[in-house]
């Protein structure tokens, strides 16, 4: 456990977090939390959670991102805020 | 040869929703019997349960043969063992009366919606039953995830307050999991009974105090205390008939009911009451709550979001009975969290059948009910005088030992606010009464024919009304036998 | 100074996951959108799955799976602590049919009112 | 509301930081969490249920019954997203648009209701999202059996490296929706039905329940795999290991029917005609 990598994977999890909140279009922000979910998994990974990680690869980066484009391209991309 | 009682009273409305939801594919017609059976065996094994309980004291139940702290352990207690009883008969009798809305309303998915209510029971069942503090979560989250989509289909504004209370509920859950987290990496186990035993050492840390706050602030999202209750009035009201008879008795007594496991069992009463010095605060905090819940259903046109404001008010009595902290506030808590469950049922069915045959549920607009709709109406008053609390309806013993509790503990003004929502609940029902029986608009001038709500719908609520008044009169015994020995010693 | 450093070392993981949950409850409460709302949510719930990991994790020790050749003599040691991944397994899953059943309703209240701004739903249903 | 939100979560996470200054240093191996009950689970999981990865014997057997309650969570929200949106009357098309197999050349037919009856040289094709791409659409087919037999592996793995019934339900789901993605939904359902995918997830959920139920009947407490070994002729240690596996695979099928059921419902808003 490389503290030095947990701590850049951990400042990479907060901004996609924050991007994803703060991105003007709604695919971008689907896109940027399945990057989020992504980073989270490869945290896991190193902690030694192999199980939680590989559940937060397939269901969390995976499957939720395509619920969230496919929900989005019913709606609208657009957002005020 | 143990018993498997506790394990029967969840698993069998589980394996009936996922009967109800293949019938609704296969054969449509069979949904209905499918969870009448269910349900019929579920109240009759919470009944056998109760009186195993009240015989050999508290049944224990070890899921998949493992002890204590490593596997998931069920213990029923008398205080557990009524309110199940409680939830498996008004589910039992709930599925009776909505199968006309049911049949009317959803008939293409009716397989998906019954089997959505059977998981709801079992949620809130398995919450009931359960010893261990994440088995509650997960129990929780089904019993909250089928409340979202069953209030959902109401049409028009549903989705939208359905979507409010996925927010506010998810808050409330993952904080209720944040604060298990809390005192698992404090004391390493997750079984309610070991925790306890562990907690009574580490008084003074920090951080069993924030899980303790984090926990109570998430029960009390789940059940809509008064400044958390935003998700409340628009979900119940905007929900369809058959999911707000049944969540609207259920959801928020269960909540109720975990928040006493908690507060009474897992802290211990010296620790909630005492450590903290917030007891007095939060009856402060309940009188507050009654008060504004009291000034909310006052101020509502629609019959039935008055009904659902009042829920508010039941909610803040039980959240004051419970920390007045002395015997006969919290038997009271607990006794009118039982008599809640009917009383709710009662009024909302009424209302239920009313708007069934397509009532007008305005409350200047109910001219000549008592003419046209006579059973009805009669439950309808008994369950208001119940909610009001008149002497032969349960409702009145539950709050007369409210009123005992805060005169001992000195809260004069909870006992203020208990008699202040009583008089605002007998102007609102009265309200309504006043109108449909004296009433004397164009409507009732033409016929006087009785166009009751079908038998089906009739004839439970008939037996709710009964069921009040009967809890009413062997109130003496059942707090005696069930409820007074309940109680854990430390609450003094 | 390297007690404060050392006391860092210790905690940090355990800020970061309150201040990931702090801009998920953030997201919740102030977004305008409700797809943005339920992003927000979604963070919130996987920050309260990272504090359940980094609760098991164990310095020095290897994952939760038992070495083939050492089946007889296994010390709790060395090995990670399995009991917050099986939490979080449920807690994954959980997320994701919550994050289902929300979205099924943002579709359905969108076909109803044709926007996903929640003033401007609001507006509607006053006119209504 | 800007500023409420700001206030609550400032509050919150200050009193969360106050509370975490007690809690035992990250990774330190004798923090009470790694000492009280999960000792147990590590070293016993050998002895007592065969099963090398600690993670599947504790979710399947020591908490076995929270597994079965996740399960029925992720079926809870499979039917409610088939409830909140499935339309059962289709949408009207006023015209259809067909595509020539061998030249790609689109042809749009102007006439109300049903589909054309399928064609040799020319296949239907969604008016409302069209793109087609002959090198995604092969790379697909041919990705989607690999991607299916990992998918089995990781089911039937789960014992002994990470993986399980969840992560292998869902990658099973994942091919299913790749191959309504690349193709289009319509061919997706004629390789499973809508029906079929109902029956799956139930009889997923059901196989777990009706295990528990089987120990339930043998005597012994519900979830007790032991009790299998009246029936089965292995050791109780071994039925322990065998009921993980038949406990596995009920999530497995589960998971993988209810994922494509909530993609089908959420990519075609409940018509279940054209999608992503």
């Amino acid at each position: 456990m490389i503290w030095q990598l947990d701590l850049v994977i951990l400042t990479l999890v907060v901004i996609c977090g924050i991007g994803s909140l703060m991105i003007k279009d709604l695919l971008g922000a689907a896109i940027l939390f399945g990057a989020y979910s992504f980073m989270m998994c490869v945290l896991w990974a190193i902690m030694g959670a192999v199980d939680v990680a590989f559940t937060e690869a397939s269901v969390g980066a995976g499957v939720s991102t395509v619920f969230f484009v496919a929900a989005v391209f019913h709606t609208t991309r657009r957002t005020k805020d | 040869m143990t018993s498997h009682l506790p394990a029967l009273v969840v698993t069998v409305p589980l394996l009936t929703a996922f009967a109800a939801f293949a019938a609704g594919w296969l054969r449509p017609k069979l949904c209905f019997p499918v969870g009448l059976t269910g349900l019929g065996i579920t109240a009759i094994s919470s009944i056998l349960l109760l009186a195993e309980v009240l015989e050999a004291g508290t049944v224990t139940y070890e899921l998949g043969r493992w002890p204590a702290p490593w596997g998931i352990v069920y213990v029923v207690d008398r205080l557990n063992g009524v309110v199940l009883a409680a939830i498996s008969l008004c589910a039992f009798i709930q599925w009776i009366s909505s199968r006309a809305s049911v049949k009317s309303q959803f008939s293409d998915r009716i397989g998906a919606f019954y089997g959505l209510e059977l998981l709801f029971v079992t949620g809130a069942m398995g919450i009931t039953v359960t010893g261990d503090a994440f088995n509650l979560y997960v129990l929780l989250e089904i019993a909250s995830i089928t409340a979202y989509a069953l209030i959902a289909m109401g049409g028009g504004r549903a989705p939208l307050s359905s979507l409010n209370y996925v927010f506010m509920g998810t808050i409330g859950a993952w904080f209720y999991l944040l604060g298990v987290g809390y005192l698992y990496i404090m004391t390493g186990s997750l079984n309610m009974a070991d925790l306890a035993s562990i907690l009574q050492g580490m008084r003074s840390s920090q951080a069993i105090l924030v899980a303790f706050v984090i926990i109570i602030v998430g029960v009390w999202l789940k059940m809509g205390f008064f400044p958390l209750h935003g998700w409340l009035p628009n979900a119940y009201t905007h929900a369809p008939w058959p999911a707000t008879t049944l969540i609207a008795p259920l959801m928020t007594k269960v909540m109720a009911y975990v928040m006493m496991r908690l507060v009474l069992f897992l802290f211990g009463p010296e620790y909630s009451f005492g450590v903290l010095g917030l007891k007095d605060v939060v009856v402060w905090w309940a009188s507050l709550a009654v008060v504004a819940g009291s000034v909310i259903a006052l101020s509502q046109k629609d019959l039935k979001r008055m009904i659902t404001c009042i829920i508010l008010i039941e909610i803040a009595y039980m959240v004051g009975g419970t920390f007045l902290g002395n015997r006969s506030g919290t038997t009271g808590a607990i006794f009118h969290l039982v008599n809640d469950v009917f009383m709710t049922l009662c009024v909302f069915l009424a209302v239920s059948s009313l708007a069934f045959r397509q009532r007008e549920l305005d409350m200047d607009a109910m001219e000549g009910l008592f003419s046209e709709m006579p059973f009805t109406m009669g439950a309808l008053v008994t369950g208001a005088l119940s909610i009001v609390g008149v002497p032969p309806t349960c409702g009145f013993f539950s709050k007369w030992l409210l009123l005992k509790g805060a005169l001992e503990a000195g809260h004069y003004e909870f006992m203020v606010a208990l008699i202040l929502s009583s008089l605002v609940c007998l102007v609102l029902f009265f309200r309504v009464f006043e109108a449909a029986y004296f009433g004397h608009g164009e409507r009732s001038h033409g016929h006087h024919r009785m166009r009751e709500a079908p038998l089906g719908m009739v004839v439970p609520l008939l037996v709710v009304a009964i069921g009040i008044v009967a809890l009413g009169l062997m109130s003496g015994k059942v707090i005696s036998s069930i409820i007074e020995p309940a109680l854990p010693r430390g609450v003094l | 100074m390297d007690r404060i450093l050392e006391v860092v070392i210790a905690k940090y993981n355990y800020w970061i996951y309150i201040v990931l949950m702090m801009i998920g409850l953030y997201g919740v409460i102030a977004k305008n959108n409700l797809v943005k709302k339920i992003v927000g949510m979604s963070i919130f719930q996987t920050a309260i799955i990272l504090f359940f990991i980094s609760m098991g994790m164990k310095k020095g020790a290897t994952i939760p799976i038992i070495i083939h050749g050492q089946e007889a003599s296994v010390r709790a040691s060395d090995y990670i602590n399995p009991l917050p991944h099986v939490l979080m397994l449920t807690a994954i899953v959980v997320a994701v049919s919550t994050l289902g059943v929300a979205l099924a309703l943002a579709v359905k209240i969108y076909k109803e009112f044709d926007t996903l701004e929640e003033d401007e739903i609001l507006e509607k249903i006053r006119k209504s | 509301m800007r500023i409420l939100g700001i206030l609550v979560c400032v509050a919150t996470g200050a009193m969360l930081i106050w509370a975490s200054g007690e809690f035992p240093p990250w990774g330190d191996p004798n923090s009470p969490a790694s000492l009280h009950v999960s000792p147990r689970y590590i070293e016993k999981t050998m002895e007592e249920t065969s099963v090398p990865n600690a993670v599947t014997s504790v979710l399947a057997d020591y908490r076995g019954y929270d597994t079965m309650f996740e399960t029925t969570v992720i079926f809870a929200a499979g039917v409610s997203c088939f409830m909140l949106l499935r339309l059962f009357s289709g949408r009207e098309r006023s015209s259809h648009h067909y595509r020539h197999i061998l030249t790609g050349l689109t042809l749009r037919v102007r006439r109300k209701g049903k589909q054309l009856p399928e064609l040799e040289e020319f296949e239907p094709m969604d008016s409302l999202w069209t793109p087609y791409d002959l090198i995604l659409r092969t790379l697909c087919r041919f990705l989607i059996p690999f991607i299916q037999l990992f998918a089995l592996y990781v089911i039937a793995h789960g014992h002994h490296s990470p993986g399980g019934g969840f992560q292998g339900g869902v990658i099973l789901g994942a091919s299913m929706i790749l191959l309504a993605i690349s193709q289009d939904m319509r061919s997706a359902l004629r390789r499973i039905r809508e029906r079929t995918l109902a029956i799956f997830s139930v009889a997923g959920v059901a196989i777990y329940a009706g295990t528990g139920a089987l120990c339930l009947l043998l005597g012994s407490n519900f979830l007790d795999y032991a009790a299998l070994s009246r029936i089965f002729p292995v050791d109780p240690v071994g039925a322990r290991s065998l009921g993980i596996f038949l406990v596995e695979v009920g999530v497995g099928i589960a998971v993988m029917a209810t994922m494509i059921v909530i993609y089908h419902n959420l990519a075609s808003e409940g018509f279940l005609d054209e999608g992503l």
